[in-house]
Order: C-alpha cells, then structure tokens, then sequence
C-alpha cells in the first residue's frame, strides 16, 4: 500500500519535517553547511546557496521577471545602487575613522565627540527595501510611456536589515533578496489593481507548487499596513511551523509618491483620459529568499513504502516544478564503468549543456553505490530524470532513463534524449 | 387575538384573517362586498379544526391608506382589458394589417450593398437608412464563424421588401475589432451614426419573426436605453400558445414524425404502456400529433400553412461557412432568408386569429410584447467577471489535473515488487508493461553496427591514456582546433539508431493503464508531459484517488456501472484459486474497512438533515422540470394505482442473479445489492445508488448527483494524500463554470458610445468616461414552454450566488449605468398562492377557507405552522426537504417521485420505510381517493340494498367500490362488467380541494385559465389526448395561472409608468420575479407602482374567482428591492471563488435597499406624483 | 554621403565622445539621470540603471554564466553573503551605537573609548570581491566531485569599496557588480589553466564586441599582482580617455586557500592520479558595470548623412551585438492610429514577449513625431528591428519591419514576423 504522509506525518512532527528539510538541503547542494545558513533562510534572510541552491533560487528570480515582464508591455526593468548617502534605511559609519579617533591618545573629550558627530555625518546608508529606489525612478520614467497611466518598475536585488532593535544583538546585517514590483496606476483604478496584482501574483506561487493549496492570500491588518497604503494584501505559504508572508501587496496611494518627491506635485502629474492626476502606488514586494523555501517546502514529498522483505522505507523526493527544478537531468554510469562509457558520458552531458539542460554530471563520482541509493540521492536533489549509460549503450546506443515523478525506466536511444529532454521541460512550463 | 389599536379599518374574514384596509378594497372592488353563507363558514372552520389550524393566534398587520389611481372600466377587471388596449392598440393595428396583406412579389435579384436595399413594386431597387413601415416581417443571419455580428438580414412589409448587408459581408479586411457596436448592428428606426430617430420621434412600429427575440438582439435601437417603441411578436411563442407541446411530447413527436430517436428509452416505454392502456376502448392517442409541431420554423410552417417543406440546407453555411463562402453564395443565402421572411408571414397570417380566439383577454397580449422587450444593463466589469471566472476556473482546472497527474505518477511506483496487488482500488487495473523493441537486424548489420561502436570506442581509448581521477590539464589550443573525440564517439553511437524500428513505442516501460493517460510524443505539437489525459470522468480516477463508499472501496463493473467492494464473503474464496484475473486483495479491503470504523467510532445515525443537492436548491419552475423529468419514470400515474393490483414491488436483480447456487447476502451492510454475479472473491458487490432508481447504472461518482454524499462525507478519498480530497474540492467548485460558461461567455454585449447614453447617465457625476456601458439583451421567447412561460437558458436559469462554486454571482454582473436603479420584486410563494385560491374558490369560497390556503395565507413558520413545517413535521424530514415534495407535490408529482427524493435524500432509507413515508405525507396533504358511483352504480346499489358509507358529497371509498364490485360479481351470472365508478375526488386531505379543483379545471372540456381565459395548448386538449399528460395539465393550470399574472403585472406597470410619468423601463422577469430599470429620481415612485401593481393583480385574480375581498397578508410584496445590480437579496454580497472580495469591495457596488408597504408610503406620502 | 566617423572623431575630440555617449545612455534608458550616476560608471561602478541598462546587463551576466557553466562539466554554481562579520573587507558599524554614545554626556573619554571599542568589535564587514566566500566553499564543494581535480566554484554578485583611504573623501560606498570564477586544479597544471582561461575569457569579450580590437590582454605587472600570485593576466579594454581593466586572472598557488581553511590540509587534499594534492588556486574575476560601458562604447557608430534639403545630420546608432541588444523588436504604428492599430500592437507586443524576443511597446507612446526621429531614437536605443503596424496591416495582414543595421524597409506578414526574429537572434548568436 502505498501512502503519501507529507501531510499527516506534518502535523504530528512539524519540526521532524522541517530539520529533515534542512539536512538535506544541506547534504544535497542546497544551502551552505552550517546551522548559521539553516537559521538564516528559516528566518526568510539569504543565506549561503550551493549549487542547486543558487539554480533554483535563479530559477524562480527568472520566471518572476518573465510574469511580470510578460504579463504587461508598460512594465520596465531597473537597478538602483544598495547603499546611498541618506537618512534612511540602515545607517553605519565607517571602522578606521572611528578606530582613528579612539586611537588618537590625544584628543579631548569634547574633541572626539566632535568628531564622532561628523563621522556620522557621512554615514552610509543601506536600503531595506526596492520602494524607495522605484520612486525616485518614477519622475524619469514618466517619459517611457509619455506620461501614461498605469505602467510598473520591476527590480530584484538584495536588500538589508532591518537593523536590530537592540545594538547589542547585532552580529551580522541580515541581507535577503527583494522582488520588487511598483505599479502606477490612476487613483481611480488603483483598487482594482490591487485586486489584479494579487490574483496574478498568487497564481504565479501556485503555478509552480506541489500542493497549491499551501500557498494563500489574506488581506493586511491594520496594524501590518505599511505606512500610507490604505489596504493591503498578503500572500502567505504554510510552512510546518506556521503561516509566513512571501509577498505583500500594498495600496500605498500617492503620499509615498509626493513624499519621495518632496511634493512637487507638478513633476508627477500624469494623463487620465483628459485629467491630470498624481498616480496612486501599488507596491508589490516579494522575499526571494523566503520563496525559496517555501517551495522546497511545499516539494518534498515522504513516502512510505514497504519492500518485498516487509521493511518500511520511508522515500524522500523532492518533487520541483520542471521550470524550477535545478537538474533536469543527471548522467551517469552503470556498474563497472569504463573510460569509454565515461567519455560517452561526458559527450551527452556537454551536448545537453549546449542546448540549455541543466545537467548533472553523476559519472564524476567514482565511489560505486548502489542503484537504489543513487535513486534516492538524486530524488533528493529534486532530479527530473537520471539518464544511464551501461554497456550496452556501447553496443546499441539504447540507454535507461528514468522518472522522478514515477520511478520507472524507460529506454530510449542516445540520439533520441535531448530532443526528448527539451521537449518534456518546454512542455511541462505551461502545465 | 391581538388587536390593533388603530382599527377603524381592520377588518377580518369569519375566518379571522385580516383583509384589505377598507379604503382600499372600497377603491378597487367599486363597493362591491364580499357575502358570506353561513353554512360555509361553518363547513370551513369544521376542515381547519380537523387540520390543528383553527383558533391559532394571529398578529395583525397595520392598515395601508393610500389613494390609488384613478381606475377605467365598470369593475377591475374592465379596468385591466381597457389598459391592454389602449397599450397595444396600435400593434394590434400593424398586425391585423400585415395579416391581411397581400405580400409584393419577392426581387429575383438582391443587391450586393452595405445596408438597407429597398426593392419597390416595379422591381426598382434604392438604397434607404431604414424600413419605414409600421410594420415588418423580418429574419436575420449570422455568419458564426465570424462572431455574433449580423450578416445579412430579410424585411418585408405589406408594401415592399428590403435587404439588408452587413460592412463586414461586403468588405473584406484581414482584422475586424470583436467589439460590438451599434455601429454594426441593422438600424431599423435610426439613420447611421445616428441614434435619434427622423424628427426625434419614436414610433409605434410591430416586428414579426420566428423566435424573433433573436432578431431583435441584432437590432440597433434596441440596445439604446430609452427610445424604442419598437414591439416584438413571435410566431414561435403564438405557435407555444396555441399548439405547443411539453418537453416529452415532442421527443414523442419526433418519435412519430420523423423516426428520429427511436432508440430513445423513455420514448419506447410510453408507446409500450400507451398500447397497452388502452386496449379497451381503441381511441388513438397519438391524435394531438397531427395537430401540433416542434418549434422551428419549417415544421410550425408545415402545422399552419402546409404544402412544399422549407428547404433549410443553406443554412448549414451560417452555421458552418466562412464569410467567403456567404459571399460565394449571396444570391442563394438571400432567396433563402427572403424564404424564410415569406414562410413567417404565412405562418403568422394562420396564427393570429388562432391565437385571438384562445388566448382572448387583451392584457396576455399586451403582456406578450412587453415581455418581448428585455435589457440588461452591463458595464466594463461583465468583461471582468468573465476573466476573472475563467481565469480561476481554469487555475482551479489545472490545479485539480495536477492533482489527478500526481495521483497517477505515484501510483505507478506499486510495480516495484508487484505492490500493486494489494491495493484494494489499483488491483484490478492493466499493469502489465511492453518489450522494448528493436529490428531485427541481419548479422552482418548487427557486425558492422558492433565494429562501429568497437571503433567508437577505440577512437576513445587511443585519446586517453591517462588515469581518470588525474587532472588532465586544459585542452591545448590544438585539440580545440580538432574535432572532439567525446563527441566523435557520440555521433558514432548516435549512428546505431538505424537499429530501431522507424516508429517509436509508447512509453513502453509503463504499466498499460498509464500508458493510455500519456499523449504519444510523436502526435507533434499538442503534446504534453506526463499522464496529462487524465480526467475525473475516467473509470481510473475514482479508483487512484481511493474513493470510499460508507468505508468501502469503490468498484466499476461494465454491468453494473460503479458500486463498492464489501468485504467478508466467504462463498466464492475457493473459485478464486483457479480464475487467471488479477486476485482481489479482500485482506486489503477488509483492512481498510477496519480503519474507517476505528476512525468513526461508531456508525453515524441516519442524517435527516443532509443538505440539498444543488440541483433541487432550484426556483419553483426549475423544480418543475426536474418533476418532469422523473415523472416520466412514474410507472403509471398514481391515481391508477389503486384500481389495478399492480403492486410495484421492490425491483428484483437481473435474471441471471437467480441462477447461482446460493443468493449470499451480506450480513452487516444494507444498501443497492449484493449483486452476486459479480464474482470477486471475498467481497460482495454493490451499486452506488442512482437519483433514478437503483436499477439505473452509475457513471461517473462525480456527477453533480454526488456533490451533497461527498460533502457529507459518504462519499470520500480513501488515500491519506490531500490530492485526492482537493481534487474533490475543486470538482464542486468548478461545476457551475463548467456547465455554464459557454452559455455565459457567448452573450453578446454591445458597447455603447457617450452619445449612445442618455444624458442622465453621461451628466451623472459618477460617469466614467473610460469606462464602458452597454447592455444584453437576453434571448427570452416570451412563450417558451407549453404554460406559456418565458424560456431563455442563461438569465432564467441563473442561480443565485455560492460562496464555493466559480462565476456564480452571474447576475449580480447586471449593473446600472450612473444615475439609474433596478427596481423589482419578487411574488411572495406566488404559486403557492395560486394554488391556494383556486382551491378555496372551490371549497367554500373564502380566503384560508382550506387548509392548504389557511396555511399560505396564515402559516408561520415560527409556530410551525406553515406549509413546509407542517410537511417536515408530518414525515419527519428538513424544512428544506420538505419544500421539494411540497413544489412538486404542487406540480403534479406523484408518490413514487417522492420515495425516489426521499431515498435520495436519505440514502440509508430503505425502500419499504421510503415508500410508507411518502404513503403518510401523500394522505394528509393530498388526501385519499373518493368515487362517485354512477347511475349504473347507484342503480346496482340499490338492487344489492348494500349499506354504502358515503361522504357529505355522497363519494365513497376504494374499499366500498371493491366491496360493491365482489358481490355484484358474485350476485349476478353473466360475465357482465359493471361501470360502477364515474367521477374521482381527493378527500382527507390539506390539498383535496385545491386537486380537486386542478383537476377538474385539467378535465374539464376546454381548460382554460381562470383568470385571463387562456386555453391550454391544442395537443393537451382533453378530446385529443383523453387520459393522457394529466401531470403536465394539472401542472398548467398553475403556471399558466402564473404566467398571467405576470402578465397583469406588466400592464398595470407599464399604465403606472406612463400615467405618472416614472423614467423607466421593463428589465426583466425571472419566473416570479420582475425587474425595472429606473431613473434614480423617481425609484421610490417605481417601488410604490409596483406595490400598487400587486395589489391590482391579486384583486384582478380574486375577482375572478368570485371574492371580492383580498388578505392583507398578500396584498403587497413583503419587500421592493431597489438596487444597483441584479440580485437575489439586497444585502447579498455575491462572495464566490471568481469574486472572493465580495461586490461591494471589488466592484464598488453597496447594499441595496428593500422596502415594505409602509417604508415605501412614508418616503412617497403615498403619490405616486411627481415632485412630492 | 555616409561616412563612418566614429574612429576618426574620436581620436580628435575624445571627452566629446564620451559625453555624448553619457548623454545617450542617460536619454535612451541605459543610465539614470544625473551625474552622479554617469560618474559612477565611467570610475567602474555600479549606477542606477535604467530599463535598457538592465537588461544589457543582464544579457552580459547571462552570457557569462553560459560561457563558463556550459564550457566544462565540473562549474558549480555558488552564491555567498555580501556581509559578514569578519576582520576583512570594508568594515562598519551601525550608527545608532555611536550616535548613543556621543548624546551621553555623562560618559567620561575612557568610558567613550571603552564603548566605541566595543562597538568596533561588532563591527561589520562587507566583502570586497568574490574570492574568499568561493574559497571558504572549497572543503564542502569537494564532495560534489568526489575530490577529483579540476573543478570550478563561479559566482556573480555585488562588492563593496575598497573603502577609500582617505576618510574624508568617502561620501559613499562605491559598489560594482564583480564575476566570479575560482578555479581548483593540480598544481602541475595550473599554469596551463590560467592560459587556458585567460585564452577563453579574452575570446568571449571580444565575441560580443563591434570592434574586437579594442579588446585586448597583456601580464599583469608586479606591483599589480594579488597577494600570494604568481602570475597574473588582464583583460583591457581602450575607453576614450584611456585602457581600463574589464578583468583579471590570478594563478594564486595555494597559499590563500590554506590562509582560509586555517592550513588545515588534510581537508583540502584532492586527487591527482594516485597522489594527494592540495589544490592552486586560479581566480577569473571581472567588473561586469565596466564591462557594461565597454560595450555600449564599443557598439556607438556616429555616422554622418545629408539629408534631400543637402542639411548634414549626425546618425548615432548603438550596434550592439544582437545577443546583448536588450530590446530587439519595437512595435510601433502609423499615423492615425486607431483603437483597432492599438489592438494588433497589444496582441503583437504579446506574441513577442512570449516567444521570449525583448520588445518594445513604442505604440504606447501617443505623440505623433516623425518616422524619421522614431527611427533615430530607436538607433540610439540599438533596438534590432522596428516593426511598424499601419492601416493596411487591418486589412491585409503586411506589416513594415526595418533593420537598425541596414536601415532598410521589408515588408512582412504578420504571421512570419515571430519566426523571422527567433531565427534571427538564435543565428546571431553563433557568429
């Protein structure tokens, strides 16, 4: 009998799942080792990715430019710096003029006051957030559309802090990435965009999810609306320790706007119909990082199954959307490999390099394991399919390859892959 | 009883409910009063005693004083027929012109010219804006594949033909924009680009066609707000009234006519039982097909006018060409509209004195062509609702398919050690997977193929030398010049492929099931990854989402359709040893069974209160069709059943269930079986219960049919997985889309330009100048249905908003533009009422002289002692139930429909409990058949001196009838039949008179309705159909009733109107409920016109019935709703899964407001004049 | 007359080049406004890009992804903290610690001294290049190929400073986005390997270039070297008022690594054949923002015409490579556009971006200028093809597409105009 117990195991054991999550992020290339990296993404901060890691979280970076990019031709790209001369934001100073003055045996009290104050006076600030950054960008981007109501500014990039209450605790800045959507649109039409941007967004998490039902929307509180926006939504993903916000979703109306601009009221004024309005914001804002999370979370799959010698095994898979998925396909040898099966190999994998298939080159691990063991590693990995080379494949060209999703081999010609391999990920983005 | 304080004007019945205040029944009834005998007072009161309704408690109602309107005529309903005539009179005019016109002779030729072509009686042709005439016959036809834009349109008047081509036909461009505007619509009172008429007067002008509502939605003006006095008459819905047929009927016409549909099961049923009924007397029943048609064109033509069939082929290019094949066809498609126009005229010329003759008070006329001018007001959030819909249908779709494909992708792990084989659903499938193949290759191919990968391989070896695990270095800049051995060695083996077959296998590593849900990749474009074809109508869904019955595992059988698996047989163990088949794994169910009984606890009791399937949550003229429908299966009408000794017993399995051995039965569960034949060993097989009876195969477990067992949780996901249980979830959200959205998506809205509006609207200071205002206009034929009720299959359907089911706030998408208000209502239990008059008019004639009519005007719910209460009371089942048997009670349905709803509703009833259940409810409300004898009887009784018991009418009891008939059987010597019974009454019961009356209204020679005097159709005459359909003419007396009510509504609403000048147009009428669409200034005058109207309309039908009083408690809609959109209550907030935020956040739109008789006449002062 | 001028003017009036160009980016969408921004760029900075620029840079970044992922099997992907808290790179510290300090007026100097020391020592760093989180990578990523030498360790990403000397003049924390590839192989091959490298990386800038020449590589010097090189190799390029280095490689022995993992060797011994090695290091790192200026000079042509009314008028077009152009196709209409024109546009724009071909919604903007200053503003903003919708395109389906490069007209349908591109850029790709 066959069982899936993602769910049911979930609620017995919340924190099971979730260290078993994060060890095998870890042991398979994920995240960086370390209880430090594990904290840190559990805490919806960055934290150092491996190499599927920084593919899938590129992955979802991707696809979340093509949803907004594509969705609407008035969306345009930015990139603003992360840190500015400003009051914002999470302000330092620098280290060697401080060391400087406390070094200095010969100043005065007064004399180091003085000078710490003008230190501060040229510190730095790091943003918290893209909002800012698409405001100011919103006078010179008028131009773009001809001052025509509603276009958007997209960015991604990393964002910092928000500092620690409490100086003591600080001991490292937290960084995590945003996505940053800032849509501008008439006061008048400003709620159904809202409603427009929330819808999409929550379509955009599930389209990709295992169990789209985890991910959700809700509308913000009072008390969780950012400054100035009068509603706002969340989009929300149950993680096994409860409910966190992945993006949110902001009516900020024009406040914001004016005050980025010191209320130059003038250089914002756009066209609607024959008016002139100052737009209303909507700030559509996403934790990158978090999302990462949230669908390996959702991906990883625990079944239960009993073997012919009545053992309960329990199977891990991580089952990511093909889109997301960092290996589509990993190579590797049979039993008793030899320099030419190797080389075959190597010719497949940079064959699918080539053509864009992210592969994994299994054969350069040496260390013979079992079949069965191979499977669950790259299960594990989330590995769409595991194409294998046997000596036979010298002989006839036919080689096994085998399903993630169903567990069964199929074989298929060495010249016949790739085209299978491009064709199923092409196909499966638009399931 | 609670007295009033302020009582001058109270006045109470001898039945002590309350009547009209006295200012107003003086107004309306001309001082007329209502007499009552003392004898029937009594009579009256002795019937509610025996019904626990007499001396109950009432509350009163405060007295309404209000000046009506000046009223015409000698007596109110003089007063209605003077309205009617006024209002119609000039559309009578046209129409009795173009009956008598002798049509001009139709152009050989047609012009090939963008809009109208006029065709004079000299074969001169001109082009012209419009059609002046007062009056048309006219048909249009649209190119489907090009949109609902009009192609080309026919008119003909008493004096000319004309022509009509669309820009689009005579233009040939690569994009046309999928906007409508009126630009593209055919002008009939209007020059182009224009939207005032000549002089700015609109005139009185009648446009005749068949199905002609059809026409109209092509028609420029009619999409303007205000203006048109355009009027509509159908010569479908004339035909309807005339000679319609109900819905079986025709499926038996076409039987008949055309041979069609033989196969069709219900249809060679009642051939069966009407051959069989009638081999007495040899009257053929089949009479009334010779005297009615189905509703098209050309079998109507054929019914009134006769001669050469219309020939309909060319009308296979509209609906399947292209725009280039109309073109390459234009004379021909012309001549055949033109034919078309010419056949209508023929058809109506026949019609219309038919139909004056039947249909003979002017307001059903005057009704007829207002109902004929519906609009809907739309504006740019219809096309958001219908994204936003599909949009989340389509997401919830595709999230249901992953489901489903994920279900499957699991599943396929059980071949790993042949783990499939003890699953108690997945055992039985196809697991069994294909051979890779290869050719077969001579051996000297399978050398040289073996020499080239040698060669491969050498080519490889002789490159490297070094160890693996040694870093070779970086390429030298002369390797990278070379071509790469690694990819020498793969171009070699890719070479081998010419050892494979040329078609590729499909997915041949695949269990076989599996394989089926694949698209083969070699099907290019459209392939799709994964087992994709996967779908919840497949017999493999049920089984890999683990579906459970009651705990047990469900099961499909090609006999037997789906059933469940329950497990403990022991009989059939040892043949399971020798069968080859996949072994069932009766452990595995047995385990699974143990499980859900452990999870439950213990077995839930019978649940009373299961809610309603979706189906049956229906307006009372839905519920009617459903009666229908499962009437038919009724094996002989209930009335019949006593006489005959056929004793409907409980329906046995099929033969060849007698032929084994033993009939093992299952000790612990009871439900649709065991059916023995099928033979899997260690389980007994059951069907899933069937809305139809359980001889009837189940489908799909998903049907709508199901919804109500998987919410409660009869029917359930076995597998622990949430896939399973989401997938089931979303299959109930989706379904009203599904259905629907076709329907939906395909209304056709035209956009209205600034100019377009009406100032009021584009002045108002909530006009949007980006936004978009436009309108529907809904395909209703007024006389669509045999009762002469309005058919349209997406506004009159609609059901109201459900918070989990996709695009359901459908009608809360009509919406004002700026400026304007719906007004309307809906009639209280309006059928009910009906019902309940005709009934007391019979009985004693006195309002709440009947139980039934007692309970309607009087009942209440919180001393239960209203209808539903009391009927839920009496059997034991919900209210809500109990509103199902009581409308179809009321429709004519019979006893077995009610033990079929009952064991539908409750699944774990059984048959006989089912059975007596309806049995009580039928005699308390219905009552018992009496029988009068006849004089032959009398005459018998007399001779035999026999002590009959006899009724205060003088009716006797089946059992007496029995009695009489056995000795007189025995008595007398030859084989002489007696016709010992005549006349048949219902007695006992709540309902008997108002049966009573139905039916002899329905038996009567000419039924016609008491109110308006409209005839029943001529294929349900009495001399034509004998005993035949009395459901459905029982069922007519009602509807039609209704019907003219509406229709009384409609005039004296439109009289208001008119009279004080209220800015304001028709809507539309949803069965029992009427919509206006009205200037905001002047709502409150319009809900008080609208009260006044009820209060006319109920007078008009008591009158009729001889009362010449009315109950208080009916007098005036318990609420007038003036709001901004379409919608069931005001304050409804329209919440569905497409419209999550509700109408109020998403859409702007806020609460509306309903107003009773006394709010109305405080804001109004009670003047219906303008300016208070 | 048509004269390509770019070489020749050049050479004579450099600043005004530069100046121009500045002055493009700024109005084409490239750079955002303001000095400060054109500043940063030309020192080798990150600025505040707009659309266009991000996109560029963007289609560089990708570029270099591919390059060094598909190049060789065995380059993994990584991805590291831009902060940390460590003795290296640029260290500060938060403000609000300081600012407490300084209002406290009861604080003696010692206990001033005694806290801002404190407050040093929670000090945070932020990374100055990439190399050190990929070396601290090394000992996890080691399992990844089971020990087995060469293998690679790549990553993009954000740097800071280095922090100026001078205290006084830092008014901000310059920034620059650096690429990143850390090389490990045997030491008896790492020479060979960093030729290798070097040999690739000067072959992939000048793939892209209109001028290839300007391109160009030569040894670092002594004093240029990293700490620990043995030898180094730039890449250059030969900006206007001077050559500039786009990136540097480093064969860095194995001297840092050690520094990194605190010489514990045994954790870093990898195979060679039979024997155990502790790894050279070779590093390949470039500034991606200098880079992106690289390209924009080296793809503006001036080209001088005479109009028909003999007016001479100076022609700029940014001929960008077709692979780094970040818009290929704008879609544009006619005079008299109507609803229906816009329609078709919308529907076009949409094909496009789903077909993934960057465009550009110029129907947007609704003031009517002439075809001849559209043309010119789509030169300078390098878009490939401009495809015009008219009239005739409701009633017959041609459309007008034109070619940045040839200036040339062609008629096309409207239903071959996707393929057409597709082809287009895949083809480009590969010369």
């Amino acid at each position: 009998m066959l069982t899936d117990c993602t769910k049911s195991t979930a609620t017995n054991n919340n924190s099971d799942l979730t260290s078993a999550l994060m060890q095998l992020c870890a042991s398979r290339y994920y995240i960086a080792h370390g209880e430090f990296h594990s904290n840190s993404i559990q805490r919806g901060r960055s934290c150092g990715y491996g190499p599927l890691g920084v593919d899938l979280k590129s992955n979802i970076v991707d696809q979340w430019w093509i949803s907004v990019m594509r969705s609407r031709a008035q969306v345009f790209g930015i990139s603003t710096l992360q840190s500015a001369r400003d009051k914002e934001g999470v302000r330092l100073v620098d280290n060697s003029a401080i060391e400087q003055t406390v070094s200095n045996n010969e100043l005065t009290k007064e004399q180091i006051k003085t000078r710490l104050q003008h230190v501060l006076q040229r510190s730095v600030s790091f943003r918290t957030s893209l909002l800012k950054g698409a405001l100011e960008q919103f006078a010179p981007s008028l131009e773009l559309v001809n001052k025509k109501l509603p276009f958007g500014l997209a960015e991604t990039g990393v964002c910092h802090g928000p500092a620690a209450e409490n100086a003591d605790s600080i001991d490292w800045l937290p960084e995590f990435t945003e996505s940053s959507l800032v849509w501008f649109c008439t006061p008048r039409t400003s709620s159904q965009w809202l409603d427009y941007w929330s819808r999409q967004r929550l379509q955009w998490w599930r389209k990709f999810a295992l169990g789209p039902s985890d991910f959700n929307c809700c509308d913000a509180t009072d008390e969780e609306l950012q400054s100035g926006a009068s509603r706002g939504v969340k989009i929300l993903y149950r993680f096994p320790w409860g409910t966190e916000t992945l993006e949110t979703l902001h009516n900020l109306g024009s406040t914001e706007l004016l005050n980025s601009h010191r209320g130059s009221r003038t250089k914002l004024h756009c066209k609607d119909g024959r008016n002139s309005v100052v737009p209303h914001v909507i700030s559509v804002s996403g934790n990158i990082d978090r999302g990462v999370l949230a669908y390996l979370f959702n991906s990883l799959q625990w079944l239960k199954k009993v073997d012919n010698k009545q053992k309960l095994h329990q199977r891990q898979v991580l089952k990511l959307h093909p889109t997301l998925s960092p290996v589509k396909v990993a190579v590797d040898v049979g039993r008793g490999s030899t320099m030419e099966l190797r080389q075959v190999c190597e010719g497949l994998l940079q064959e699918f390099l080539e053509a864009g298939i992210s592969a994994w080159p299994g054969y350069l691990d040496t260390t013979h394991s079992s079949l069965e063991l191979m499977h669950s590693k790259y299960d594990e990995m989330g590995v769409l399919f595991t194409v294998m080379i046997s000596e036979n494949t010298l002989e006839n060209g036919l080689l096994s390859i085998r399903s993630r999703d169903t567990t069964i081999r199929e074989t298929m010609h060495i010249s016949e892959v790739k085209t299978f391999l491009l064709k199923f990920i092409s196909a499966a983005a638009n399931v | 009883l609670k007295q009033n304080q302020d009582s001058h004007q109270t006045r109470l019945n001898p039945l002590k409910i309350q009547m009209l205040s006295r200012n107003l029944q003086e107004q309306i009834f001309r001082g007329l009063a209502q007499e009552y005998e003392e004898k029937d007072v009594e009579r009256s009161m002795r019937h509610l005693e025996r019904h626990q309704l007499w001396g109950k408690e009432v509350t009163l109602q405060p007295d309404v004083e209000l000046k009506l309107p000046h009223m015409y005529g000698d007596d109110i309903d003089g007063h209605f027929r003077i309205l009617a005539q006024k209002q119609s009179f000039p559309y009578l005019e046209a129409a009795s012109v173009l009956q008598q016109a002798e049509l001009p002779p139709m152009p050989e030729e047609w012009a090939w010219e963008v809009g109208w072509t006029y065709y004079g009686p000299n074969g001169e042709c001109r082009k012209v804006d419009f059609p002046e005439e007062n009056v048309l016959v006219f048909d249009v036809e649209v190119c489907l594949s090009e949109g609902h834009c009009p192609t080309l349109a026919v008119a003909v008047s008493p004096t000319a033909w004309y022509s009509w081509c669309s820009k689009r036909l005579i233009e040939d461009r690569y994009t046309w924009s999928d906007r409508l505007t009126p630009a593209d619509l055919i002008p009939l009172e209007t020059s182009a680009n224009s939207s005032k008429p000549p002089k700015g007067r609109w005139k009185e002008r009648l446009v005749v066609g068949h199905n002609v509502s059809f026409d109209r939605a092509h028609i420029k003006e009619q999409y303007l707000l205000k203006g048109s006095k355009v009027r509509f008459l159908d010569t479908m819905s004339l035909h309807m009234a005339i000679s319609g047929l109900t819905g079986f009927q025709r499926s038996l016409w076409m039987a008949s006519k055309h041979g069609k549909r033989r196969g069709l099961q219900e249809v060679k049923e009642h051939m069966r039982k009407t051959s069989l009924r009638h081999e007495g007397p040899k009257i053929g029943s089949m009479d009334w097909v010779n005297i009615s048609s189905i509703n098209n064109l050309a079998d109507v033509h054929a019914l009134y006018v006769g001669g050469k069939p219309l020939k309909k082929e060319a009308r296979d290019i509209f609906v399947k060409g292209s725009m280039l094949d109309v073109r390459n066809n234009f004379q021909e498609l012309m001549q055949y509209c033109a034919l078309d126009v010419l056949a209508t005229h023929e058809v109506f010329t026949q019609q219309l004195p038919l139909f004056m003759e039947r249909c003979p008070h002017p307001v059903t006329f005057a009704g007829m062509l207002e109902m004929g001018v519906c609009y809907l007001p739309v504006n740019q959030n219809w096309d958001r609702y219908l994204e936003d819909s599909q949009s989340t249908y389509d997401e919830l779709e595709r999230e249901m398919k992953k489901s489903l494909m994920i279900l499957a992708d699991d599943a396929c792990q059980l071949v790993q050690d042949d783990r499939y084989k003890e699953d108690p659903w997945l055992w039985d499938l196809e697991w069994d997977t294909q051979e890779f193949k290869q050719k077969k290759v001579s051996v000297r191919k399978k050398d040289r193929a073996k020499q080239e990968a040698g060669a491969a391989a050498a080519a490889a070896s002789s490159k490297s030398v070094g160890d693996w695990d040694e870093d070779p270095g970086p390429p030298s800049e002369e390797e990278l010049s070379r071509p790469d051995p690694v990819t020498e060695i793969l171009e070699r083996l890719k070479g081998t492929v010419s050892c494979l077959p040329k078609r590729r296998q499909h997915l041949p590593g695949h269990p076989a099931w599996y394989r089926k849900l694949c698209v083969k990749m070699s099907e290019e474009e459209a392939w799709s990854p994964g087992p994709s074809l996967i779908s919840l109508q497949m017999r493999v869904t049920p089984k890999l989402m683990g579906l459970t019955w009651d705990g047990f595992p469900l099961h499909y059988t090609e006999k037997h359709g789906w059933g469940y698996l329950v497990p403990g047989r022991k009989d059939n163990l040892e043949a399971a040893e020798q069968s080859d088949g996949p072994a069932c794994p009766y452990w595995a169910i047995e385990k699974l069974y143990k499980e859900y009984c452990e999870q439950r606890g213990k077995e839930k009791p019978s649940c009373l209160d299961d809610p309603v399937s979706a189906d049956l949550m229906l307006t009372d003229s839905s519920v009617w069709e459903t009666v229908e429908q499962l009437s038919r299966l009724d094996d002989i009408s209930d009335d019949e059943a006593p006489l005959r000794t056929v004793q409907s017993k409980r329906t046995k399995g099929p033969k060849d269930m007698e032929v084994l051995p033993e009939e093992s039965e299952c000790p612990y569960h009871h439900g649709n079986g065991p059916y023995n034949d099928v033979n899997i060993p260690g389980c007994w097989f059951f069907k899933l219960p069937h809305k139809d009876g359980n001889v009837n195969n189940v489908g799909s477990p998903f049907s709508k049919d199901f919804l109500s067992k998987m919410e409660d949780g009869t029917l359930q996901a076995g597998r622990a997985g949430t896939n399973s249980t989401r997938a089931l979830e979303i299959n109930k959200m989706i379904s009203f889309w599904r259905n629907a959205h076709k329907r939906i998506c395909s209304q056709k809205v035209v956009w209205l330009r600034k100019v377009e509006l009406p100032r009021a609207v584009t002045t108002h200071e909530h006009f949007d100048e980006q936004g978009q205002y436009g309108a529907i206009l809904p395909q209703v034929i007024t006389a669509g249905t045999v009762t002469r009720r309005a058919v349209e299959p997406t506004w009159l359907t609609a059901s109201n908003a459900r918070k989990d089911r996709v695009g359901s706030e459908l009608k809360a998408m009509v919406q004002v533009p700026p400026g304007y208000h719906l007004v309307g209502a809906d009639v209280d239990s309006q059928e009910l009422w009906i019902a309940a008059i005709l009934g007391e008019a019979h009985f004693a004639g006195m309002h709440g002289c009947t139980a039934f009519g007692w309970m309607t005007l009087q009942g209440k719910k919180s001393q239960g002692t209203d209808l539903h209460s009391r009927t839920a009371e009496a059997v034991g089942i919900s209210r809500e139930h109990a509103k199902v048997f009581n409308y179809g009670r009321i429709y004519g349905a019979g006893k077995p429909f009610a033990e079929r709803l009952l064991m539908q509703f409750n699944h774990r009833l059984s048959q006989p409990e089912a059975a007596t259940k309806a049995q009580q409810m039928y005699a308390l409300t219905k009552g018992l058949r009496r029988y009068q004898l006849t004089e032959e009887g009398e005459w018998l009784v007399e001779r035999l001196g026999l002590e009959v018991e006899r009724a205060e009418d003088g009716s006797i009891s089946l059992q007496e009838v029995r009695r009489i008939g056995k000795l007189a059987g025995r008595r007398s010597n030859n084989k002489r039949k007696w016709e010992l019974v005549g006349h048949r009454v219902w007695a006992g019961g709540t309902e008997s008179q108002m049966f009573n009356k139905l039916e002899s209204i329905a038996h009567s020679d000419q039924p016609s309705t008491p109110v308006l005097g409209c005839r029943i159709s001529r294929a349900l005459e009495p001399t034509v159909v004998k005993d035949e359909f009395i459901t459905s003419r029982v069922n007519w007396v009602v509807q039609s009733s209704a019907v003219d009510y509406l229709h009384l509504m409609l005039v004296a609403m439109r009289w208001l109107f008119e009279e004080y000048d209220i800015d304001g147009r028709f809507c539309i009428s949803i069965h029992d409920e009427v919509r206006y669409l009205v200037r905001s200034e002047d709502r409150y005058r319009a809900a008080l016109a609208l009260q006044i109207t009820n209060l006319l309309t109920r007078c008009m039908f008591a009158y009729k019935l001889g009362m010449k009083d009315l109950p208080q408690s009916v007098a005036f809609f318990s609420a007038v709703d003036i709001d901004q959109c379409l919608r069931k209550e005001v304050t409804m907030d329209c919440m569905t899964p497409s419209n999550p935020t509700g109408l109020e956040s998403r859409y702007g739109l806020p609460q509306g407001e309903a107003l009773d008789i006394y709010q109305i006449i405080d804001i109004t002062k009670g003047s219906l004049a303008k300016g208070r």
